[in-house]
């Protein structure tokens, strides 16, 4: 399974490993719509990233090209990036209401 | 690649900015650090100054193919940098505050690990660094990270700028819901490079082209598109992915929430509009293939219409005047995706001199907010403006311009705006998009009427006598240029008209920048060869 | 005669006679003829001035003059251009917008147009300006420490913007005056803004105007975009090429009379958008009388002129605009009859005179009608100057019960005796005033052109002119003549120490305001002899339409003859009727309304009347209500049916059987996040997947069907 | 087969993750957990996929093994209450997709992913979520806050959510694969392509040659007219070399194991089509410390008793008129 034998996928089992990445992204963002823990719903946003980098790798695969791989990469950069936000800010509210709950913070809202 | 970079002297300029500005925020003199918006201002008006400079026919010339726009950059970097001073001006003193006056008044000593002006400018450039990128991006990786570049920074912004939890709680919920936002538009940008086989964009509207000669574009395309187009609502705010702002602008300062106003919205549009490119409207893909494809035109008109709709429905029933703002952003945002629907040339230029007409007027009224307070308060409410003009003649009029403005009202900058957006778009044959346009700019009369009537011909009430005017000069210095640029701007309509429309032009339309050749007998006729 | 044919010729086609259109004379450009701009820039030079003087804090006349010097200077210069007129010309000042290329352009430049009805208009619009500024000199120096640059800047505001409305060369410019005119309004209505009343009617003005802007917008847009132009010029010249007829141009040759219509009507305070004009009467009464009665609201009138050759091409918006003016007249001049507000009765014949003038248009008679504006300009002017000296005389008082006999009181005889002219020129005394023959030119009309119910038409407006001259007469025999009795308002004056006495003594006018009121009376009467004028003005213009001659023969054939006869009788009898009511037997008037309320059947006409119909109530209930519904109906919706319906209430589905609902706060991230994402699967469903939904389910069923 | 199983399963799919999210007893979870496997189980039938141990090397096995650990491990992620566990979930769902990556080949991608991914980001999420919970003392849920135990809206979620998987399933699911396609390179095209990536690793591909030759001696690989030195004919690479010897350039055909490999392609795509892109996520993360690092020293609010105390004049504790807000009153100590 090394490269040296470079030989198109099919479009069978490119539609397989979609199908995952699909599946992958939708329960990250019913995970994100549902679970109320803000470090939680970041992850579901980081598993939603990992949806998208399975799906570029893949279609990276098909197409016997590597700038999908090369996306991956930057997908993990930007992950990094705001993990390293979120979770700073995160741990800034933290502070203030001692509750990691999106649900506390609603001052804002219609009136 | 090195012809490229020529190109990017602008954003490597200010990038050095960046680096100058967040060494010199840590400085112990305290004179140093009030004069990083001096600064900030001197490398936006220097990136101002050589931007035109580098855009030179040979170094296009070399560059042509592998850009889709490649004039796109001269316009936008213009005014993204001319906007960009306009808010520093706004975020002067906004940072850091009491620090500094406890630092003045001796009560503190000076410490630099609790200082982050700098940081904060050093934010607020690299926001700017990413729109003026994502007008040069070629392919999705590039454009993808301008645009996190864009929104990043503004997420940290919201966040510091000011010392309550409100914002903090603005930051989150911006946050979090932009990267959910960005999650979904990385998803469409997957399944588009599935469909092509490339990231580059220039390649994609090859592929593209290809994909449309034999039976149109297909599915994994169109979803992708879509879903892109979806994501990146959420930069321009518009339906579905508007819920935040409100919030969002309501939580922060001014100063940011006028920011935050252009500057993501701007590279949201921008990129909306390459993503298009790729697949291009009427005539771009040859004969055969008419306008955008469907879907992605019906989800295009939706959200233009539901924007336009629910922003000045929503701004209807505000009692603040920073909420207000966000649900009058979230109405332009519909105007101008009529002309993202129209598309080049005229279309993609109309929003082109809109973003600009808007950045003004948008600044313009938050500069009038940002330059007042109460008790170290900023205020938000519409009542807190009654009677302005006993108290601030001067602010209270710029409101009314910028009121009138928004409105559309001739012969001021935004009525220029939406004549060239609402012309492209019945140009394109959008006939009902334009009136649904008309309709909904007549309903926001309604609300902006109070921006008008409060400040000018209401008497002032108890609470809104205590306002005073924020003691920092350059607000007030902001809401008095743009105000001036709503006025006069107008003035130069062929100039301003000639350069949006040097950006992109097709063979369907001729260049419109003849016939101003006539007209500017003062310019030097070397000024208009542009291609 | 009338009666027996209205239902016949409103159930026949429109047979109106278009034989007659004579050419549009077109415009040439003018050389060296630029110092005209200054008649458009002296009154922006004003505005700017009298802002400065605000910014600071000038405390004496000073903005007065400075206006008036300015806008006369303006008068003379309209007049030098009138008398150097031969020919329509067009003065080309500044590029403004010049967009398009080989294939289509779009230009719209700071250029002038003048022909001869824009100097017709100009002549009044600077030459009222200029003496309603120097009346509002004196009227407003109450508030020389207070608005009074303020009042100046908006009276200089409305004049620029009317007369770039009125000699714009195009229709963007025109629609800038048009907004800006609006603008001044708003302005100006609003000036005293302590009183929330004065604000709301600012308010509902700017926004009843705003729905008639919408119609002409789109008007201009569509002339626009199917003439290719904006400009006059142009736009005549393919006009007269011939080559656009209503059959060829399709559906938007049709629909621009009507925008332009819902425009003018706006702006002219028409059925159904007339509602916001007597409110504006709460702004100072110089303003009501330029803005409100004289300039202002003839820019529909004038757009209609203006535009008449676009309107022939499709004869059957004139008759509607026939219908809405006559109706208008009617239904204006009834409620007039029965308010008591002196101003107010001066706004509702405003509107019912504008009501004649879009008759006139409607039914041919462009000359009747541009005679009539020109005519109505001076004599309503007068009205509401004389109802601002009554206000100003007696602390704002505007009750025509509480003031009498005002010709014997020492100050106010001028001021009686013009009005007296003012309201016999309304009610069309015959002969000696301007207002019979206008109007009578526009009744005879009625019975020549020929078009769905014009008789009826005629009808109505001869019912009208009755009812014009009770109603006009009925305010002067209550205020002026009679025994001397009034009641002063509410409004103390600072300076009145009488007042604060108890004792109080009424403000006579001072020289500016007689010196105002004798010279547009003078104005007035010699208006009477510039009818041939104003028609060779009218012929010589855009709205040149040669009116049908009567065919008939003999006295009882020719409208034009019997014409003066009918309007002088019903007019004497309106003043002779208003007489024994309110001079010779005030008691009865009181009386007969009082037996009119006791009889039930009856009760309705005078409640009804008093109450302007109920329709600023209607409006409440058809507009302010559903707008105001509405938006809380989306908010509802979006926080309802949005958030709870569609994304929650598949949520509460089998909630709904377990606990039972589970309050919905708002403000919480993954709500917005709920929505968003549900936005997207709304979209996802609508785009995508229906299709393949619908073809599923059809196969699905079918199969198992 | 027309979309009948991706609807139906979807709908399966969407129940048995909603009663898996929603707090309840465990014979419901294990109704859930049985519907899920269920549809997945119909879905992989359904779609003919032959899970032969020796189609491609045994990547039918692996592929499902791998995706079902995915999506299992996310399933349990978003619902398991306690959030360390979800992120531990998340390090599996990591760790199977970098196995997927493998079979796609993209091996550099697959070890970067767990070093960056499970590695770093997942240990920082896993340091904030220990500093910032406390342990609970039971393990079972009563031990947990509330807003770890009940989900929001979770049927309104996983209805959005499958909608969302209908529309993309629709697109992916169908015998053939996904319809329309651009054909993929042929296997020739993709050689050519690798070995045309060879003239810009000169190093490796004249240690490769040297190798071939069997001989380190000075070697002179002659360049065509545009300059570059590896020439190809159908698929197969070669290259004229001038030795010491002999003047007459003497042809060498390269082994397959010369053309450039995963890990050397990425990095060539990297330096020499997206340096740009580089630079840029260069300054991304530059930003991004630079926003940890002013977000997490701000200690932002002032209470309203600071405040007055500040107005007083003898509020400032250490760095005066800012100071830490003190972590919500009363909590007794809320680091732990």
């Amino acid at each position: 399974m090394i490269l040296a034998s470079i030989e198109p996928i099919n479009g069978l089992t490119l539609s397989h490993y979609m199908l995952t990445s699909a599946l992958l992204l939708v329960i990250g963002l019913i995970g994100f719509l549902t679970r109320r823990n803000m470090i939680v719903m970041f992850l579901c946003t980081e598993l939603m990233l990992l949806a998208a980098a399975i799906a570029m790798i893949a279609f990276g695969r098909y197409h016997l090209d590597v700038s999908g791989q090369v996306f991956v990469i930057f997908i993990l950069t930007i992950a990094a990036a705001e993990a390293a936000l979120a979770l700073a800010l995160v741990v800034l509210l933290y502070r203030h209401k001692a509750t990691l709950s999106a649900e506390a913070w609603s001052e804002l809202r219609e009136p | 690649m090195v012809d490229k970079l020529w190109f990017l002297i602008p954003e490597m300029w200010l990038f050095v900015g960046v680096v100058v500005i967040s060494v010199m925020g840590l400085c112990k003199a305290r004179g140093l650090r009030n004069a990083v918006p001096l600064v900030v201002i001197g490398f936006l008006a220097v990136a101002f100054i050589i931007t035109p400079l580098l855009y030179t026919d040979d170094r296009l010339a070399k560059v042509a193919d592998g850009l889709l726009i490649p004039m796109l950059g001269r316009y936008v970097k213009m005014v993204v940098c001319a906007i960009g001073i306009v808010l520093t001006m706004l975020s002067v003193g906004l940072i850091d505050r009491p620090l500094e006056q406890a630092v003045a008044t001796g009560r503190a000593r000076f410490d630099p690990i609790r200082v982050s002006r700098g940081e904060y400018f050093v934010f607020f450039l690299l926001s700017l660094i990413g729109v003026m990128l994502v007008c040069n991006a070629n392919d999705l990786i590039w454009l993808f990270l301008a645009l996190e570049l864009t929104s990043l920074p503004t997420y940290v912004m919201v966040a510091i700028s000011r010392p309550s939890r409100r914002a903090q709680e603005a930051a989150v919920k911006y946050f979090f819901l932009g990267a959910m936002a960005a999650a979904i538009f990385l998803y469409g940008l997957a399944l588009l490079y599935g469909s092509t086989g490339t990231i580059v964009l220039t390649e994609m509207r090859d592929a593209f082209a290809e994909q449309a000669a034999t039976g149109g574009l297909n599915r994994l395309a169109l979803v992708g598109m879509v879903l892109a187009l979806l994501g990146v609502s959420y930069k321009i705010v518009a339906v579905p992915m508007h819920f935040y702002a409100a919030d969002v602008y309501e939580g922060a300062a001014s100063a940011v929430t006028a920011f935050l106003a252009f500057v993501p919205k701007t590279a949201g549009m921008l990129a909306i509009i390459l993503l298009l490119m790729t697949v291009g409207w009427s005539g771009h893909l040859g004969p055969g293939v008419e306008g955008l494809p469907q879907p992605i035109l019906i989800t295009l008109w939706m959200i233009c219409v539901l924007t336009m709709t629910l922003g000045n429905i929503g701004a209807m029933l505000q009692r603040s005047a920073k909420r207000l703002l966000a649900y009058s952003s979230i109405a332009h945002s519909g105007y101008m995706l009529i002309g993202v629907i129209a598309g080049p040339a005229l279309g993609i230029n109309a929003v082109l001199l809109y973003l600009l007409a808007y950045g003004v007027m948008n600044t313009a009224a938050f500069a009038v907010l940002a330059a007042l307070e109460r008790k170290g308060e900023e205020i938000e409410s519409l009542d807190d403006l009654a009677g302005l003009r006993h108290r601030h003649p001067a602010l209270a009029i710029v409101m009314a311009i910028t009121a009138l403005s928004l409105v559309g009202f001739p012969p001021l900058l935004g009525f220029l705006g939406k004549l060239y957006l609402f012309m492209a778009g019945v140009e394109a044959g959008h006939v009902a998009l334009v009136v649904i346009a008309l309709i909904n700019s007549a309903i926001s009369a309604w609300y902006y009427l109070r921006l008008l009537g409060l400040p000018m011909l209401a008497m002032p009430t108890p609470t809104s006598e205590t306002i005073v005017s924020r003691p920092v000069v350059w607000p007030r210095v902001a809401a008095l240029v743009t105000a001036i640029g709503v006025v006069g701007l107008p003035l130069f309509a062929g100039r301003l008209l000639s350069a949006s429309e040097a950006v992109i032009q097709t063979d369907e339309v001729p260049p419109m920048v003849d016939q101003f050749d006539a007209l500017m007998v003062d310019q030097p006729p070397e000024d208009q060869s542009v291609p | 005669m009338a009666s027996a044919d209205i239902f016949s010729v409103l159930a026949g086609n429109l047979t109106l006679a278009l034989q007659d259109s004579a050419p549009i004379p077109i415009a040439e450009t003018a050389v060296g003829m630029g110092w005209a701009g200054w008649i458009l820039w002296l009154p922006a030079i004003s505005t700017v001035m009298c802002g400065l003087c605000a910014a600071l804090r000038v405390k004496n006349k000073l903005p007065a003059w400075i206006t008036v010097g300015l806008l006369g200077t303006s008068f003379l210069m309209t007049l030098a251009l009138w008398l150097r007129y031969d020919h329509p010309v067009v003065i080309h000042l500044l590029d403004w917008i010049v967009l398009g290329g080989d294939r289509w352009t779009f230009i719209a430049n700071f250029s002038l147009y003048v022909d001869s009805l824009t100097l017709l208009w100009m002549l009044f619009v600077t030459g009222l300006g200029t003496l309603i500024a120097l009346y509002a000199s004196e009227y407003m120096e109450a508030d020389v420490r207070g608005g009074y640059a303020r009042f100046f800047a908006g009276i200089s505001v409305f004049l620029f913007a009317m007369t770039a409305l009125v000699m714009a060369d195009n229709l963007l410019m025109l629609y800038l005056g048009w907004e800006g005119v609006g603008f001044a309004s708003y302005w100006l209505i609003g000036y005293y803004y302590r009183k929330p009343s004065a604000v709301a009617a600012a308010k509902k003005a700017f926004i009843v105007n705003r729905i008639g802007d919408l119609g002409l917008a789109l008007a201009i847009y569509l002339i626009w975009h199917t003439f290719g132009t904006v400009e006059y010029r142009a736009l005549f010249e393919a006009l007269d090429s011939g080559s656009y007829t209503a059959e060829a141009g399709g559906w938007s040759i049709k629909a621009i009379p009507y925008l332009l219509m819902l425009g003018a009507f706006g702006k002219s305070a028409q059925i159904p958008l007339y509602v916001w004009l007597p409110d504006a009467m709460e702004g100072p009464t110089p303003v009501s009388a330029l803005i409100h009665a004289a300039t202002m609201v003839t820019a529909g009138v004038f757009l209609v002129a203006r535009m008449y050759p676009v309107f022939l091409l499709e004869p059957a918006s004139l008759t509607v605009v026939a219908w809405i003016g006559g109706l208008t007249a009617l239904l204006a001049a009834t409620i007039a009859m029965a308010q008591h507000d002196i101003k107010r009765i001066f706004a509702y014949s405003t509107i019912s005179q504008l009501g004649y003038m879009f008759m006139g248009l409607g039914m041919l008679s462009s000359v009747g009608a541009a005679y009539h504006v020109f005519t109505h300009a001076f004599f309503k002017a007068v009205l509401f100057l004389t109802a601002g000296v009554v206000m100003h005389g007696f602390a704002g008082q505007v009750d025509l019960r509480k003031v009498s006999g005002l010709r014997h009181l020492p100050g106010f005889r001028i001021t009686s005796f013009t009005m007296l002219y003012a309201c016999a020129c309304l009610a069309g005394v015959p002969l000696i005033t301007n207002g019979f023959w206008s109007k009578d030119a526009i009744m005879a009309q009625a019975f020549i052109s020929t078009g769905p119910g014009f008789r009826a038409l005629g009808v109505i407006a001869i019912i009208t002119a009755f009812l014009t001259a009770y109603y006009a007469f009925r305010v002067w025999f209550r205020v002026c003549a009679g025994p001397v009795h009034f009641e002063p308002g509410e409004e103390q004056h600072d300076d009145n120490h009488a007042a604060q006495h108890g004792e109080f003594r009424p403000h006579a006018p001072r020289l500016a305001v007689n010196l105002v009121l004798i010279v547009i009376t003078i104005g007035a009467v010699g208006s009477i002899f510039l009818k041939g004028w104003a028609g060779e003005r009218i012929e010589d213009s855009t709205a040149a339409y040669l009116s049908p001659h009567a065919q008939g023969v003999g006295f009882w054939g020719d409208p034009h003859a019997w014409m003066p006869w009918v309007a002088s009788a019903v007019g004497l009898l309106g003043i002779a009727v208003a007489g024994y009511f309110h001079l010779v037997n005030r008691k009865a008037a009181d009386g007969l309304k009082n037996a009119m309320l006791a009889n039930p059947a009856t009760r309705w006409l005078p409640t009804a009347m008093e109450n302007k119909w109920y329709v600023d109530e209607l409006y409440h209930l058809m507009f302010r209500g559903p707008l105001w519904l509405g938006g809380h109906i989306l908010n509802l919706f979006d926080r309802y049916i949005i958030d709870m319906a569609i994304v929650d209430g598949v949520a509460r589905i089998p909630r709904l059987l377990g606990r039972g609902f589970q309050p919905l706060s708002n403000g919480i991230l993954q709500s917005y996040a709920v929505s968003m994402a549900g936005g997207v699967a709304l979209l996802a469903i609508l785009v995508f997947l229906m299709p393949q939904l619908v073809d599923w389910l059809s196969h699905w069923m079918g199969g198992a069907g | 087969m027309g979309p009948t199983v991706l609807y139906t399963a979807s709908v399966f799919g969407a129940v048995a993750v909603y009663l898996l999210l929603r707090p309840g007893p465990v014979p419901i979870k294990v109704v859930g957990t049985l519907l899920g496997l269920g549809a997945g189980a119909w879905i992989l039938k359904e779609s003919a996929v032959v899970l032969s141990a020796d189609e491609a090397g045994g990547a039918g096995t692996f592929f499902v093994l791998f995706s079902l650990i995915a999506i299992a491990s996310a399933v349990r992620m978003i619902t398991h209450h306690r959030p360390l566990y979800s992120a531990l979930y998340f390090v599996m769902v990591v760790l199977s997709s970098a196995g997927l990556f493998l079979l796609l080949e993209a091996e550099f991608m697959a070890f970067a992913l767990v070093i960056v991914y499970a590695g770093a980001i997942l240990v920082t999420y896993l340091f904030v979520l220990m500093l910032a919970q406390q342990t609970p003392e039971t393990d079972d849920q009563s031990g947990q806050p509330e807003y770890d135990r009940v989900p929001r809206e979770p049927a309104a979620a996983v209805v959005v959510g499958f909608v969302l998987f209908a529309l993309l399933g629709d697109m992916f699911f169908s015998p053939e694969g996904i319809a329309d396609l651009p054909a993929p390179p042929s296997e020739q095209q993709a050689r050519v392509a690798a070995w045309q990536q060879l003239d810009a690793l000169p190093d490796r591909l004249a240690s490769a040659v040297r190798r071939e030759i069997g001989r380190s001696t000075d070697i002179e690989i002659v360049a065509d007219r545009f300059g570059s030195a590896v020439r190809i004919e159908e698929g197969d690479a070669y290259v004229l070399v001038r030795t010491a010897e002999s003047t007459e350039p003497q042809t060498v055909w390269l082994p397959d194991d010369a053309m450039p490999q995963n890990i050397e392609q990425v990095g060539l795509a990297l330096i020499a089509k997206f340096p740009v892109s580089l630079e840029l996520a260069g300054v991304i993360l530059l930003m991004a410390m630079f926003g940890a690092v002013v977000l997490a020293q701000r200690q932002i609010e002032l209470s309203e008793q600071e405040k007055r105390a500040a107005a007083a004049g003898d509020g400032h504790r250490r760095g005066g008129g800012i100071s830490d807000a003190p972590p919500a009153a009363g909590t007794g100590g809320g680091g732990r």
